[in-house]
């Protein structure tokens, strides 16, 4: 049923035990990344390796499961690619979240277990938000 | 325990509940999930509307349609009157002294901006207005805006970690600078009851007027702005068993006739010129263009709908669903209820220990339960309470115990869900 | 003459007569006269509602009614699902480019307040707003209050007897100065069809942005803001046969991103502090407090019924009526016909050299036939053309020959009634 | 039938062939009286005795049979009376069509054939208009 799909065990599992959650209280407040509808905010630090990949991703704040879960996923599958392969994924995983590119998440890895998002257009927020927060962090 | 409360007129809880075509149909969830009933938990977002009301809006657009106030015709002396006759009603419902202290606006929120905007007008830097740390953003984010444009300075009446006003700051709080004070009458986070008495009083003292915002107040208590003498009370149709996309801003008739007007457009003029213009008596001066006349039908049937049930009789098995709600969900394991723990309104917000408030909703939702999860507009406060995220289960007098009891089976459910699924 | 007209679906005239409930009641007037037809010819003042617009409003209070975007629950989706789903139907009606140049107000009156006071609060004295002699005090007083904030300065492109703009005035008009330009598209006073495109391509020949006050044109014609290139649009949902209390002001994005918001409020901002906030992403930025859900339902009813007739066939069907009505109406003794001669909209104002407009429309709606009198919100047009009042029939792709020629018989009794009646 | 009611044959009358009717030219436009909801406006010149009465009344302006007719007939019928008198009237009358007093107009004169207006609400500020000028200028 639709609500399994949601909260699929991988989601339930990240949300419960996030990878790559830290405090990042050095971050200030004001680039905090927050969802207007909801409150909920998600911050995120970004380490690059010497040829310019992203070494390490962080993220801290407060979100539920599925904004929790993709931020804890994003952290792991973004992990050594380059700046603009990962504005590339950040773009293309937030229009098929929106439901306005109809591809799969089948190469995404963990990250296929939310397509069950889709179907709960009020949702999708939750999953983008640390992608955003990512964006933003890059640009 | 079962549900056999019946109301002044005679009508049993089914029976009202029967009047609501919302609560008659099931809900069509996701996924193939078999149609379930609903249990609406949200009122204090929405209520729910009264077939009565619907069919007011309704027989309106089949036989009274027409535009207000300029036309000579059958149809716009019709529309008129239902217009100019819900006006009355509020009037006599909220008892103000006058019929053209009562201007309609689209909802609290507007009510509130055009206060803000024609009222806060002549505010100086320096001048100070007085909130409240626990206000909705309709009666904070307007204040925001007019202190950027005149540079006048907001001060804040705190709240404690109950959700409670810290009333003995208010001595201090309130100078000789201070030219107006805004407070909610109810929260629509904790459910607290502010009082708004003493604090109108002690602004009076000083003669600044004061607002209340009514939002969650007015359908849930009688009110009574001459007894109160509030200068301003903002309340919302929707919220009221009536349509959207109307609202009111009473006003005392000295503190309307000395502001300017907020909108500009038909219906508010005298005459206008190219050169300039005058305005129209009160309250017309204040509705700029086409009203909502659709809007006013239903809002006058919604308050007919209450005087029938009676708003003692509505009161008192509101109280008794509040104080059955809250005495079940303070016993639930993990979860912290938020709010005042005696007297209180039926607006109860809670976070879990294991899931987020989003989840929680969702997974209510599963059940046809529908409560709300976020900040319900009032991140001041949650930030203070150092919570990004709550859920509120609001109640009408369309509630019923066994709703309750199956919100509170479904919470525990939530809990062991989240906690062991995996 | 019978009507016999079948539009584009199939429809025929009395076909689509039928979708109108009001049309298929008898009115009842005052004093014991029996209950006559009713001749609605006050379109231009409000529109009737088809069934479909009526039942769309019901369906939506007994079956999905619930505040929009913060709720999770299965009702607040579908809600949102209604609102937003009414903001793309109307993105696709006028050919915006994106759905989030769609913002919800309540009225065309609300739209064009909102662009003055947001758009507007960064003119300056010597700064200049080019209007028209023949604009609705909409398009007219939120200028004028925003002269007197901002001291900016109106000026008027000037009106012809025949109510037409002396467009060869514009060239002198649009100086240096100008920051903004806001003109009516189609006259609710003269019908006349003004020349917007010109309008616009001098202005954006000086990179001065336009406004088109489409109220009165939104009903009628196809618009594609798009290939007018106007920069704002703004209309009423209920002059487009959809219920009141829901308009729409569309803006290009590059306009609307950098506008300060107009109302604050829920829904409006991203984040707020007790010291201040910041906004949300369009069009949400501009739309404070709960919208009117039911009345967008309502509209994407409207626009779904209007693209099942077609505009084409709607179109067509009306500008027959109009040549109709406008030969006989200047084929009455004693009446003048205000506005062009040529092409025009279905509106027709009128006075007749031995009775006053207010006691035509009383005479007229002893018979049921519905038209207005006055100075329909256009005082400044109607000085310069020194006359007081007019009445005014309106048209709509529900009327027909038939109801044309009644009133023409009417009129001609009336002018009998008035100068022979003593 | 109520029509008729409306426009007895006294009104048409006066409309027709209004009393007291002049060209006030000389009085500024700032001092004209308006119906905002219509756009009709009427002026107002009042002429003293030495005694303090009302001499003579005129009406300029611009109006439908009823504010014409009932300007006309105020005119006739507040002559040689007190100001005190007058505005005493001018209370009455108002209160009088806007259905708040139930007193007839039974000893008002001509004025009478004004009782039908009170079943048109959106009229009776046709038969006020000239009552609230003459107010005006008194005050
Ligand atoms: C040309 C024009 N502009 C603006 C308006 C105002 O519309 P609304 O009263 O719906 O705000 C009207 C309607 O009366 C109109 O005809
Ligand atoms: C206390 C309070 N004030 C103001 C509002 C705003 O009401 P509306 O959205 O109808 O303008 C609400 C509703 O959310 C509220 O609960």
């Amino acid at each position: 049923m639709a609500f399994d799909d949601l909260y699929q065990e991988i989601i339930l599992d990240h949300a419960k035990h996030p990878r790559n959650k830290e405090n990042l209280d050095f971050i200030s407040d004001d680039e905090i990344h927050e969802n207007p509808t909801c409150g909920d905010s998600v911050k995120i630090a970004v380490d690059f390796s010497k040829d310019g990949k992203l070494e390490r991703v962080r993220f801290d704040g407060d979100g539920c499961a599925i904004s929790t879960s993709s931020a804890s996923m994003m952290t792991e599958i973004v992990e050594g690619k380059s700046k603009e392969a990962v504005l590339n994924m950040i773009k293309s995983f937030i229009l098929i979240m929106r439901n306005e590119d109809e591809s799969s998440l089948e190469d995404w890895g963990d990250l296929i277990a939310l397509e069950g998002v889709i179907k709960y257009p009020l949702r999708v927020k939750c999953a983008t938000l640390p992608w955003h927060a990512l964006e933003n962090a890059l640009l | 325990m079962n549900d056999n409360w019946v109301f002044h007129n005679g009508k049993s809880i089914s029976r009202v509940r029967e009047d609501f075509p919302i609560l008659q149909h099931k809900l069509n969830l996701k996924g193939g999930i078999a149609p379930v009933d609903l249990v609406y938990l949200d009122t204090a977002a929405t209520a729910q509307k009264p077939l009565q009301v619907i069919d007011a809006v309704n027989r309106y657009y089949t036989r009274q349609n027409s535009n207000v106030h300029r036309a000579l015709h059958t149809l716009g002396e019709e529309a008129t009157a239902v217009y100019e006759g819900t006006r009355e009603k509020i009037r006599s419902f909220i008892n103000a002294l006058h019929r053209h202290e009562i201007v309609f606006t689209k909802n609290t929120t507007e009510s509130i901006n055009l206060l803000a905007s024609s009222y806060g007008s002549s505010f100086k830097p320096g001048d100070e207005v007085l909130l409240t740390e626990m206000e909705h953003h309709s009666n904070l984010v307007p204040w925001q805006l007019l202190s950027e444009k005149t540079g006048c300075t907001l001060k804040f009446i705190p709240i404690d970690q109950n959700g409670e006003l810290e009333l003995d700051q208010l001595d201090q709080l309130l100078t000789e600078r201070t030219v107006f004070v805004g407070v909610m009458h109810v929260s629509n986070v904790f459910g607290t009851i502010n009082n708004i008495e003493l604090i109108i009083k002690k602004a009076h003292a000083l003669n600044i007027p004061v607002l209340i915002d009514g939002a969650q107040s007015s359908p849930h208590m009688q009110i009574d702005v001459q007894a109160l003498d509030c200068d301003f009370f903002a309340f919302s149709g929707h919220k009221l068993y009536g349509p959207m996309g109307i609202g009111v801003l009473y006003g005392k008739e000295e503190y309307l006739e000395s502001m300017p007007p907020f909108m500009g457009g038909g219906d508010m003029i005298r005459s206008v010129k190219l050169t300039g213009s005058t305005w129209n008596e009160l309250p017309w001066k204040f509705e700029a263009g086409t009203p909502n006349v659709g809007g006013a039908a239903g809002l006058g049937s919604a308050i007919d709908y209450i005087n029938e049930l009676s708003f003692e009789s509505i009161c008192n098995y509101e109280d008794m669903l509040t104080e059955y709600a809250g005495k079940l969900l303070s016993g639930i394991k993990n979860i912290k209820l938020y709010g005042p723990d005696g007297d209180r309104a039926g607006v109860f917000s809670f976070t879990h220990d294991d899931l987020h408030p989003h989840d929680m909703a969702q997974f209510l939702d599963r059940f046809g339960i529908a409560v709300r999860a976020g900040h319900h507009c009032a991140q001041p406060a949650m930030r203070k309470l150092k919570v990004s995220s709550m859920a509120r289960a609001s109640l009408a007098f369309y509630n019923t115990r066994s709703e309750i009891e199956y919100l509170v089976e479904k919470i525990n459910a939530a809990g062991e869900y989240f906690s062991n699924g995996i």
